[in-house]
């Protein structure tokens, strides 16, 4: 086998330093009943060139070159070229958690440097290493909170992303941690916040916004600062599309942010990897999950990077720790690094705003459904026309419309969410004003 | 005597932030093709941010060259031998990363119809085929996102499964042995934590369990080999006790790189794992992830899997959301995609026979290394060894010289460190897991440079306890980092 | 005091041959579809062949680490500045090679039907009007896969149109300032070269031109920019006096990295000049090559382009061999299409604007380096600098220091040394070509690094004439190497 | 521009420090005649993914997704991922010619590893570290073998590749070097070994011959040698497909080897980038054109490779030179040695033999031309069939056929030159087989 570095003369030769006459020997301990008696039933191995024929294959079983418009927390955006370029070295493709920290400088020093821009980007002041995706994101930012409050009751908008907030249920369930949903504004898919004063009380922990949120609409994080934080509860915002940070406001008045890296040259890839993170306010460091990078010095008294507050991680404080959360997502934030480096301040902001021009052209040709100022997504509807069979009609001109929002929101059922990105072609956005008109 | 590496000039770098100067660029984006829209009228003007304070501005060549400046400060498995106890870092094929990034895999949006995501399900199915025939086992999610998640969405079926049985009881049981990961997930799960001592051989305690195992228990969570790379010789019985008393069996699988082929755990008695995908199946660790924690079960367990599960209907697959008893979700979407296609491709080359030549020789070469150090370093448990061997710092301690010490002064002689200090029942452990993917000249160099280094405690314990000397940065401050935290650059 | 490099660990390695041992694998291929053949009876048992001898034999993980670490003994940009003068050594843009590897590209056979090759054509065609717009020339070949190869397609040409004008004349003049590749080159189209002087201002000596230019002149062979990063002030009078005597003025475009948007050779009389791709067009030089010198003419010139030449036939591109004044082939199929690809990327990401944009910033760090360093190295000519300075180790060489060993120097500095010992006009020259893409803080940290020498040739000049001290490997014996050539290993 | 790392103020700095108020006082001295007044006549820059969607639309426009059956001197082969893994790392894409040995040891000892396996594929004592191609590589090796016996006529057979023999000519033409041709067995498709005895002569420096030959011949090197030295002229013995040396006995007799290693992992790439080589006897080292890599020690006493004997070489030796050749294919010669590294001893061998049993089986499905022994390539024929009519009804069922040889070899109008590969499928080649009958 290629990948097997022994000869057949060298494994004799350790097979006969461990004193064993043949293979088998090192399985002699192993009791009778639990050895599988037969090999295994797969089919023998393939070459490279098969490979990778099995699997264009299957690619070509997908949906390539076709144009789309789905957002729903998965963007389609540029990836610069040197996020591979950099992702592929074997020094940050091959190597471990960073650990041992003299040899590993090189992926602790990005992870500082990725800290300090989901600092900058938030307007938070600590910022973690990563998490599996936005909606682990959520549901640990969750139990943060309930851990800093000492209160355990959930106010989650009903307009947070559908499936992070099954994800969020599936932890709160077995935590205990009872999980009460209020709604969004009819007209303007912004949060409904009198029925989120109506539904606050004081065992609520957290209040759980999303903006832009699920509808793409930029919701009244402000209003739902206040709200929570008159209660005794903290606020954690969600974000689903990084890029909207190049030109929003930062979510004043959240405690804790969770969000979804996706958008930052990471390809949507069926829906990962991606990277969540979590940011939040120094007094809460403590409770943060997940892994943090320090700024420190060596012997020699070079600046130097390390793992720290380790204190807070399972393999220090096993059942006590913050969270269970070892291996992280670590390339994919590297890559999202490298995406904001070579984005940059300008860049990033240049990015948004043509987003913001794509969908608001996108807009023009459609009906929103809402009037909530939106970013990039908005959610649409025809008069008379079902969203399946707008996206059919659209399909046949190799064009993916939207989300059916009925798989959600009942109540929706008659609307589609559409995303544009710098990506949307206006002759694309042309067709799909077209298929609704 | 240090022969595998020599001293070589490696470039400094500063933080991009110090680099940066205004106006620089690394972007150009597309003219708009539609009319530019004022962000203050479209978003409001109280939702529209100021510049980002402090974010980067650097062209692409200085991109490129810090970032791989910062690359070569790193070891990695391209480098040497990496020889991590628990986390099998083992070659990284690159065909896996070129299939991954197939555009037509690659681009797949989660909700594009399924009638054109098709070879991304088929991809799914035929890892979770493939797994479900390594394992022994019946059914397999791939929705977790690492192991641990694999071990919190295993620990959930089994809560759903005995509260469907009218109590979802109260703990879970782990050996003293076992990784963080498993005490810090069952306690997500919702339950408490008894740990069992390990018995004087290092494996499970079947007295001690008879004893423990009560109505309160919902499971023992038990790793095979486990975490000194013995293989738990009566896991057989243990999984009799407790299925007779209405527990369960999960099975921590980090360690499955020992067993392809050789054994299965649906035919021990295992009653739910998951697996490492970037440990046993190559994945590449990235500096720290991303990785996937697939969960196989048994049959009894199926009902209770997180939604969607994937289903055959003809010849089409199906995402299937109707499941009544589902935990739910633990992750939106269906899992790190991008990680399952890259352990596919690794199972596809290797086959059936491969896999099992896979754990052969991942465990001869534990073997080979554990004897060729034996008489340098104490070996605190003495059950045959599968693919890792763990020793202790015993004779080290007595010059004053720590596991952390020696692991340190590997790294001069060219090496990764083993893991140090775990599992906790061994005393300042030194535990090395080779990987099959070490040839006889690596693993010699590395014997050597073990032996010389047990040599040095005795001769000149001040070396060692000072390394890395050969390193760009030399012993780095962590209690300073954890005192004083600066987690960001102001 | 060294600030950008600090010593770390680097990999040892073997090589491959040391590494082998028989029956490790690093391939495999599909299982044949069609029945096996014995090579004997297919072949002839006289013609086929024993195994190869010596030939390797290691597995896929082995031969990765080995490039790996081979790699890591290298600088190159990524690392840093590489000053060397006249060798353009720019920031290889990453996405050319991902175009360049398109597979609709990169598969395209030289011989498939040219309905079926418009996409590689018409890439051609667009390079070759963008070459000839950036150079004011009329017509342009791409097939010359180097400079060197250009110069002698060049003066091929300019020998075929001589002939035909009845007397293809014996001698190709040369500036002693000029590249080696030059007189070469002339030998190769079969003439003889002679020298001629360069001027006390180290530019063509018109005077000296006047009394050489005679019948047997058939070209002048002028670098411009010439090899001191001057420009040739009278190069149209030059051209005024060669053309009035039957001679063509060639140049050697390799420094045309001063030039674009600035001034073009075919508006200063030039009739010839070859482009080094891999110099001004940033193409990779992948550690020797390959580049491309496409060779750019007038109109005269035109129907001596090698065979096939583009045309454009309506709306398609054809290849045509039917030219009967051509000079022939220079090399099989239409040349290094690959790189002609990543310089066609190149020029598209610059466009005019940013072409010129490209001169400017080049001419702006060679006079920045000229500025800073003047008080501290001899500056043998003193006429204005475009895109690279050179200096003389005149004042160093007192203290017995050269410039070979201010280069290695350099190294321990974290640089790659600037050019070494040419143009042959300077003793001891330092050529010293930043290019456009360093930016402010690398060129200060060279600055620095150069007048810390020049210090250090001051006081401990024993530290310079054994330099490189930080290096893997230590000033490697040249002169051995030569002596008793060991050119493979056995 | 993205790929100009000064900003405004940093270059105003550096203006200052030059006491240049403008950047155009830089090219003040320059006579004004000389500027070009207006902007250059291109538009302006443009993106990345613009630059990417530009050479799409291109490779579009190209025969993407053919089988082929294309040879004469460029064949297809699977390429291992390593091969660009290796030759992407920026250490050795951006690297210069290794001139500083102590920064440059792993180019340098690649190229050792580079020329020993060449010897070891060619069975010859020294081999450089590449040439432009296999034409210039033949081209040069000729005038090589002028060098070495004094005497300039050439004597090449018709069966070495016509776009190779159209190269020397220029260069012979140009070095006054006679040229003159001989013929092949009009059967055998194999040397008129007759023919060339007719026409050696004592003038003869060279006798030129390709094995297998354009072809697909395993031809009589043996004889040419025997014919070639009995006249005092050194062979020069050409190869433009590299993996037959697995299989097939290197040359025997041969002084000089000029060879193509397009084979070895270099993509078709419409001709080009590919590397030449040429290997020869130790006796004719000093006339070898081209780099050549040795190995030395350092004053540490380590070992260590550099350039070596390069008083042959332009730089040193200017008009004097072997060659002319400066930059060479440095990273294709990497490319190969990595290639070459994968497949090794076993594995090329078995390379070999499926390319000869494809090509067998092709064969058996039309009619050879010839009756000579081949490797992977051979000359066909359909009665009554012309070679053009053949491709265009391939190209329907989207295979390229073969090389009409009347192109080059007016006598074989009724003949197409096909080649197979590992790479070639069953069903591609029994479509063709149907195309012939
Ligand atoms: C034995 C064991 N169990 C569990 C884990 C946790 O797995 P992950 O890091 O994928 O969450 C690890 C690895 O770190 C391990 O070694
Ligand atoms: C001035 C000059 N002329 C000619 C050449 C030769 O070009 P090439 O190396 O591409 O053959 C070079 C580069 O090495 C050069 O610097």
């Amino acid at each position: 086998m290629r990948y097997l570095p022994k000869s057949d003369s060298e494994s004799r030769e350790m097979l006969d330093a461990c004193g064993a006459s043949s293979a088998e020997d090192l399985f002699a301990h192993l009791p009778e009943e639990a050895r599988l008696k037969r090999p295994l039933d797969l089919p023998p191995g393939i070459s490279e060139y098969e490979i990778v024929q099995y699997f264009r294959e299957r690619a070509a079983e997908n949906a390539d070159g076709y144009a789309s418009f789905l957002g729903a927390g998965v963007y389609s955006h540029f990836r610069p070229v040197l996020v591979d370029t950099v992702a592929e070295r074997g020094e940050f493709l091959t190597s471990y958690t960073p650990y041992q920290a003299e040899i590993a400088q090189g992926t602790l020093m990005a992870i500082f440097e990725f800290q300090t821009m989901i600092c900058q980007l938030t307007g938070m002041e600590v910022a973690n290493a990563s998490m599996y995706d936005g909606s682990t994101a959520l549901a640990e930012a969750a139990m943060m909170a309930a851990r800093a409050t000492g209160k355990g009751r959930l106010l989650v908008a009903r307009s947070v992303h559908p499936e992070y907030r099954e994800v969020l249920r599936t932890y709160a369930r077995n935590q205990g941690m009872p999980l009460e949903e209020f709604g969004y504004l009819e007209d303007a898919g912004a949060l409904d916040t009198e029925d989120l004063e109506r539904k606050m009380d004081g065992l609520t922990g957290a209040v759980i916004v999303q903006s832009p949120n699920f509808f793409g609409v930029v919701d009244r994080v402000r209003e739902a600062a206040e709200i929570a934080h008159e209660g005794g509860a903290l606020l954690i915002v969600v974000f689903t599309e990084a890029v909207s940070l190049g030109i929003l406001e930062p979510p004043a008045g959240a405690d804790i942010i969770a969000g979804e890296l996706q958008s930052f040259a990471i390809s949507p890839s069926y829906g990962g990897p991606f990277a969540g993170i979590i940011a939040t306010r120094e007094k809460f460091i403590r409770q943060m999950p997940g892994r943090l990078v320090g700024q420190t010095v060596d012997t020699r008294g070079n600046r130097a990077f390390c793992l720290t507050l380790a204190t807070r991680e399972q393999h220090i404080r096993r059942e006590k720790a913050t969270s269970n959360i070892c291996t992280n997502q670590a390339l994919i934030a590297l890559m999202a690094t490298v995406f904001m480096t070579v984005y940059g301040k300008r860049g990033l902001r240049e990015l948004a705003e043509q987003n913001l021009a794509k969908a608001h052209y996108l807009a023009s040709q459609v009906k929103p459904r809402f009037c909530g100022k939106f970013f990039n997504e908005f959610a649409a509807r025809a008069p008379g026309k079902a969203p399946d069979a707008i996206n059919k009609g659209l399909l046949k001109r190799r064009i993916i419309g939207g989300l059916p929002l009925g798989r959600f929101y009942p109540e929706l059922a008659d609307s589609m969410l559409l995303s544009a990105t710098e990506m949307s072609r206006r002759a694309d956005m042309d067709a799909v004003g077209e298929a609704f008109a | 005597m240090i022969t595998k590496v020599r001293p070589h000039l490696s470039q400094n770098e500063p933080l991009l932030f110090e680099r940066s100067s205004p106006g620089k660029i690394a972007f150009q984006l597309p003219e708009l093709d539609v009319p530019a829209v004022k962000a203050e009228e479209a978003l409001g003007e109280e939702n529209v941010r100021g510049s980002i304070e402090g974010f980067p501005e650097v062209s692409e060549v200085e991109a490129i060259r810090h970032f791989t400046r910062l690359s070569t400060w790193n070891y990695a498995i391209d480098y040497g031998m990496y020889p991590l106890g628990s986390c099998t870092m083992k070659y990284n094929p690159r065909v896996n990363e070129v299939v991954a990034r197939l555009e037509g895999l690659a681009w797949a949006h989660p909700y594009q119809p399924e009638a054109l995501a098709q070879g991304s399900m088929e991809v799914a199915a035929r890892l979770e085929a493939a797994l479900a025939e390594i394992t022994g086992m019946d059914a397999v999610t791939l929705q977790p996102a690492a192991g641990a998640h694999g071990e919190l969405t295993g620990i959930l079926m089994i809560r759903a499964l005995l509260t469907r049985r009218g109590n979802p009881r109260k703990k879970i049981l782990i050996p003293d042995s076992a990784h963080g990961t498993n005490p810090a997930s069952a306690v997500i799960a919702g339950y408490g934590v008894e740990h069992v001592p390990s018995s004087p051989t290092g494996v499970l305690d079947l007295g001690a369990l008879e004893r423990v195992v009560d109505r309160d228990v919902a499971a023992l969570m038990v790793t095979n080999p486990n975490t000194l790379g013995v293989f738990e010789h009566d896991i057989m019985r243990a999984a009799e006790i407790l299925h007779s008393r209405g527990a369960l069996l999960y099975m921590d699988g980090a360690n499955m790189n020992a067993l392809m082929g050789i054994a299965r755990p649906g035919d021990f008695g295992v009653d739910a794992l998951h697996l490492n995908l970037h440990k046993t199946f190559s994945t590449p660790h990235g500096g720290g992830g991303p990785g996937a924690g697939p969960v196989a079960v048994k049959k009894e367990l199926e009902p209770f899997l997180p939604i969607p599960r994937l289903k055959r209907l003809g010849k089409r697959l199906t995402w299937d959301y109707k499941r009544k008893h589902s935990i739910g979700r633990v992750r939106a979407f269906y899992g790190n995609f991008g990680v399952l296609v890259r352990a596919l491709a690794y199972i596809l080359a290797h086959g059936g026979p491969g896999l099992r030549k896979v754990s052969v020789d991942a465990v001869l070469n534990a073997n080979y290394i554990r004897k060729q150090l034996e008489a340098y370093f104490e070996l605190p448990y003495t059950a045959p060894s599968m693919h890792e061997v763990v020793f202790s710092d015993e004779r080290q301690a007595k010059q004053g010289v720590r596991t952390g010490d020696l692991a340190k002064r590997l790294i001069d002689y060219g090496f990764h460190p083993y893991t140090v200090s775990f599992p906790l029942i061994v005393h300042g452990a030194l535990m090395i897991e080779p990987t099959e993917t070490e040839g006889k000249r690596e693993l010699d160099h590395f014997i050597e440079a073990m032996i010389s280094i047990a040599r040095e405690v005795e001769e000149d314990p001040k070396t060692v306890l000072s390394a890395p000397h050969g390193t760009r940065t030399s012993r780095v401050d962590e209690v300073m980092a954890a005192r004083k935290p600066v987690l960001r650059w102001r």
